[in-house]
């Protein structure tokens, strides 16, 4: 490689070549719009959660009950069997202490995603939604935690009619 | 039944940059002409081309593969694009094996271009529909949340600090110095890493490899012409994909098990038994400098949760005993997601060639091993290559 | 190296207009049941290597095949996802079991078309950014152009062209899979709306929404799953000049090329009087007179008049898209060149019910990914050994 | 075995609705670039030539796409060429039926092996193939390929 080849190709621009108008540039804004069918599966999920439950389904081989619900077991390749109602409780899996926006600007205030192993559903099964009501020097693996249901009036059958999840028991809010 | 024998014949890469003056196929036509060049072959030797390049919402062109495919060489010939999201570089290199190593063709120009730039107003937008539609798309989630909560799982599965982490990026950096097209080859400090902006913690500024505009290809050719072309082929000696459940939150993160699946798969296709020992000089990938200690430790080149300590040790800086990332890696030389993947394999071609100049490791080392993957960290791509 | 593979199992979910009452995993999960019954593997033990075919921008995800392992029973096992035409994806399942490293292989495409809300401006995005596309003109106008060369150049008229869609909405009269059969006139199609002359409206295969999988073995393990093993012949694809600008309009050389490879690679020097019927890219109406000739199943501006005298029907002397192609059947996206494979599929197992043609042997199908490329693919598959 | 569980009535069909939120900017790339500074600066248009392969590409490009040679001769390329094809548009982009039709064409340059694709500034029974055209440029450019009207009767 070294040996051989003296110079490489590529030629780097700065942010500024473009303001400053030193290149020409177009633009383009694509219209990506879809209305996705959430099926069976997650059409009932999202059901349940505007009427304010969880919902897993079971498999009839390997008894593992999955969440995100889906009609079939990954592991045994048959079609899943039975809804099971989740307690809304679960603990911390893992989490991360988010500062940017996904533009990468400041946020005024951390918000803090996790992944939530759910009581009820097989070990490690769980969904990733966001903390609240807790300082996020507080939040740890193993953190005990409940769902927070928006009221009744403001859910939309969609995964934000969870507001967030939060510590139960004795964690100062 | 014996297999094809497919050996890697040349190379070329683009300059991995922020943002590139030339568009997609003019990358790829001159990472694709400079790897031609390297082996003396002309576009008229290409039987075919094999093409990798992640989500068309980075170019900002949907089929990319078409839009770039005369850059690639492919008008007249036949042209198939693979992708497995970050694995895809890699991917690439089997997608090529195939190719070759199913009869159909004796020579093929695989090529992996990436320009990130196009998608404005951050890149990381791209990254806000890999997620979930309608599950988790509507909580608003960025790329940084799923590294930021694997690295936390992994740092506090093993008991980790970021001090052990950083090292990585520390060593990568200052490889990619010796590389020519690299976009960050600089001496830092773990201090540097650790005084550096807090993102998604765990996961500071220094954590994470850059955005980058690039192009990288090499040639592949059947034993026969192999010889023809060069003295000196480097064999693909084993290859390995693997892809786990889209359900990542149903996983455990603490552990790359799909790379650990790629990595047997391949192990057993070059009669690979002990790794450790068998593999010379490594480059897994390395988007996020704890990626490097999680796919070595995946590879079972390192116990689960010593990778660190190995990089403590110096067992993986360039005259350790087990080089991993040479060239620089994602963290040094730049990430542009397929051409960064495919870089990884054209560094253990150089390497084992013995032509990396400056980067070259010490002790003629005779195998060795690239490694990429993505998805919902999900995927696993593995390639060895040999001299022997 | 294996050098004989065979088709041994098909499953596919639909094709519909629309299908809200399942997501695209379940639907990829009814197909891949299907297919996995059909051959009589179990994918979590029996299958070496899955390969999926589809688009991002076609999906509405970003490294979309991420979502494809679990319905298929892939999980943690080697998977490609290949963004290019379907038989692209049956092509690389083809090439990894030829290598020997593998048995059974598995390729799924399917299109949830239905969920793209705006699919004239997806299409767009694939055009090139800085020379056409900021003309905002709708893609079809691409068509437009090439329709209207195509019939310059060989005197093809625009009735042979609407004979094409009387045809194959005809056919799809006859198969339960298709979602787009009707009866119709010449005059129907011809007074339809101009969308971009002389293209109208019914010349355009509207799209749907399907899935189709298919099991591949090598040769040993056909045998062993099956005693009515689909052999594939010979492949063959290629690509052209992206450019609009660059391209040669009139010889479709892509196709060409994919044909002759794939003719090369089975070892056939007289396709016309080799292969007992064909299913070929129908996209736009006159796209399979076009694809006729660059096949070279007859000389150029020959294939309107093969349309117009019954050659290319159910009951001619090569039978066309007996399926009813995508005009019938509807547009599959990236699956679409499944869907003609299939047809050859059921066709040489005589499983093709009240369309099924006699004494059938070898066929091919042939796909083009659509505007704006200059991209295709094709098939020779066989039923005797 | 299949899905044992589906739905049994209309309304459980949903769909959830979301979109790829995103803008580009493309850069011209290295032939682009100099192709649209030209246009802006002198209405004039240049391709590359492959000496090779004998082939002028208008739109130029860096490379070859036949012989794979770096193209590094520009020739200007005269703004007039016959109509190669064209067509009559009658839906927009985001196909709604457009209250006049337009005619798209793609125009052989004179001089040059491409050509260009745009509007054709005459009414769409006035257009032929074969038919003399010539490049208009408009007053104000700012180099895209918009910084021409399109094609008028030669």
């Amino acid at each position: 490689m070294s040996e051989r080849i003296s110079s490489y190709p590529g030629t780097p621009l700065k942010e500024r070549d473009f303001a400053e108008g030193k290149v020409l540039f177009q633009w383009w804004i694509p219209r990506a719009h879809y209305a996705w069918d959430a099926g069976v599966a997650i059409g009932r999920f999202l059901r349940e959660l505007r009427a304010g439950r969880l919902v897993a389904r079971r498999c009839p081989q390997c008894r593992r009950v999955l969440v995100p619900p889906r009609m079939v077991c990954e592991h045994c390749f048959c079609p899943t069997s039975e809804w099971v109602v989740l307690p809304g409780t679960g603990t911390v899996k893992t989490f991360s202490v988010c500062y940017v926006t996904w533009d990468m600007q400041p946020l005024d205030e951390p918000i803090v995603p996790a992944v939530i192993e759910l009581d009820g559903a097989a070990p490690g099964g769980g969904i990733m939604h966001l903390l609240g009501e807790v300082r996020p020097e507080e939040v740890h693996i193993g953190l005990r935690v409940e769902a927070v249901f928006r009221p009744v009036e403001e859910r939309t059958a969609a995964i934000t009619d969870i507001r967030y999840f939060r510590p139960i028991g004795e964690v100062k809010r | 039944m014996r297999m094809r024998r497919v050996a890697v014949v040349g190379a070329g890469m683009t300059k991995f940059v922020r943002r590139a003056l030339e568009t997609a196929d003019e990358l790829s036509w001159q990472a694709s002409k400079m790897a031609l060049d390297s082996c003396g072959l002309t576009l008229a030797d290409v039987d075919a081309v094999a093409f990798g390049t992640a989500p068309d919402t980075f170019d900002g062109v949907h089929m990319n593969g078409e839009y770039c495919a005369p850059g690639c060489g492919a008008y007249g010939k036949p042209f198939i694009r693979c992708y497995v999201g970050g694995g895809t570089g890699v991917m690439a290199v089997i997608h090529g094996w195939y190719h070759v190593a199913s009869g159909l063709f004796d020579t093929c120009l695989v090529v992996c271009e990436e320009k990130m730039s196009s998608c404005q107003p951050h890149p990381q937008g791209a990254f806000l529909t890999i997620f979930d539609h309608t599950l988790e798309r509507p909580l608003g989630p960025n790329l940084l949340w799923i590294f930021a909560m694997e690295m936390n799982a992994y740092m506090t599965r093993y008991g980790l600090n970021k001090r052990d982490i950083a090292l990585v990026t520390v060593k990568n950096r200052a490889n990619a110095k010796d590389h020519p097209c690299a976009l960050l080859g600089e001496e830092i400090t773990v201090e540097d890493v650790l005084n550096s902006e807090v993102m998604a913690w765990p996961v500071q500024r220094l954590d994470v490899s850059p955005i980058s505009d690039g192009a990288v290809a090499i040639v592949l050719a059947a034993e026969h012409v192999a010889h023809r072309v060069t003295d000196k082929p480097v064999w693909i000696e084993g290859v390995g994909w693997s892809l786990e459940t889209a359900y990542w939150t149903n996983r455990d993160l603490s552990y790359p098990l799909q790379v650990e699946q790629a990595a047997r798969m391949a192990y057993q296709m070059a009669g690979i038994t002990e790794p450790r020992k068998q593999i010379h000089i490594v480059e897994p990938y390395d988007p996020f400098d704890y990626k490097e200690l999680h796919h070595l430790e995946g590879l079972l080149l390192a116990d689960k949760g010593k990778a660190p300590e190995m990089t403590a040790l110096g067992v993986t800086r360039r005259d350790g005993d087990l080089p991993v990332c040479p060239s620089g890696g994602l963290l040094g030389v730049g990430n542009p997601i397929a051409a960064a993947g495919l870089m990884k394999v054209a560094e253990i071609f150089w390497q084992l060639r013995g032509e990396a100049g400056r980067r070259q490791v010490p002790g003629n080392p005779k195998r060795g091993l690239a490694q990429a993957w993505g998805d919902l960290m999900q995927v696993g791509t593995v390639v060895i290559l040999g001299v022997a | 190296m294996v050098e004989k593979i065979a088709i041994v199992g098909v499953g596919w979910y639909g094709f519909r207009s629309i299908s809200p009452e399942l997501s695209y995993k379940e639907i990829m999960y009814e197909a891949a049941v299907r297919a996995y019954a059909d051959a009589g593997v179990d994918p979590r033990t029996d299958v070496d290597s899955f390969v999926t075919v589809a688009e991002d921008l076609n999906e509405g995800t970003s490294i979309f095949d991420e979502y494809v392992p679990d319905q298929l029973g892939a999980v943690l096992r080697p998977n490609v996802t290949i963004p290019g035409e379907g038989l692209h994806g049956l092509i690389t399942a083809y090439m990894q079991l030829r290598t020997g490293e593998f048995d059974v292989v598995v390729v799924e495409g399917h299109s949830k078309a239905s969920n793209i809300l705006y699919p004239s401006h997806i299409l767009a995005y694939a055009m090139d950014p800085i020379y056409n596309r900021p003309l905002r003109a709708h893609p079809y106008f691409i068509a437009g152009l090439e329709m209207q060369r195509y019939l310059y150049e060989t005197g093809t008229t625009h009735e042979q062209c609407a004979q094409v869609v009387v045809k194959n909405k005809a056919n799809a009269l006859f198969n339960p899979l298709a979602a787009h059969p009707a009866t119709l006139t010449l005059d129907d199609v011809l007074d339809s709306e101009p969308i971009a002359e002389p293209l109208t409206r019914l010349e355009i295969a509207p799209l749907a929404d399907g899935c189709i999988v298919m099991v591949l073995a090598s040769e040993d393990a056909a045998r062993a799953l099956t005693d009515r093993p689909i052999w594939i012949l010979g492949v063959g694809w290629a690509n052209g000049s992206y450019g609009l600008e660059h391209r040669d309009w009139v010889d479709v050389e892509y196709v060409r090329q994919a044909a002759q490879m794939a003719y090369r690679t089975a070892g056939i020097r007289y396709p016309r009087g080799t292969l007992d019927l064909v299913e070929v890219d129908d996209t736009f109406a006159y796209k399979e007179l076009q694809h006729l000739e660059a096949m070279g199943l007859c000389g150029p501006g020959e294939a309107g008049r093969l349309t117009e005298d019954g050659t290319t029907s159910l009951e001619g002397d090569l039978p066309v898209n007996p399926s009813g192609g995508s005009l019938g059947c509807g547009h599959l996206l990236d699956a679409s060149g499944l869907a003609r494979a299939l047809e050859i599929v059921l066709q040489l197992r005589e499983e093709a019910g009240p369309r099924q043609l006699s004494d059938v042997h070898t066929g091919a199908a042939l796909s083009w990914r659509g505007i704006p490329t200059t991209s295709a693919a094709m098939v020779i598959l066989g039923n005797e050994d | 075995m299949s899905l044992t569980e589906r739905l049994q009535a209309f309304h459980q069909a949903v769909a959830w609705q979301g979109e790829i939120p995103l803008q580009n900017r493309y850069t011209m790339g290295l032939a682009g670039e100099r192709f649209f500074r030209e246009i802006r600066d002198h209405a004039r248009l240049m391709g590359t030539r492959c000496p090779r392969c004998n082939w002028t590409y208008l739109p130029p490009r860096l490379y070859c796409e036949r012989c794979f040679a770096e193209l590094t001769e520009w020739v200007e390329v005269p703004p007039s060429g016959t109509v190669y094809a064209y067509t009559v548009v009658h839906v927009d982009l985001d196909e709604q039926p457009l209250t006049e039709p337009e005619v798209l064409a793609l125009v052989q340059l004179e001089g040059c092996d491409g050509g260009l694709i745009h509007r054709v500034l005459a009414a769409p029974d006035q257009v032929y193939i074969g038919m003399p055209v010539e490049v208009v440029f408009r007053e104000e450019r700012e180099g895209s390929i918009l910084d021409i009207a399109g094609f008028r009767p030669a």
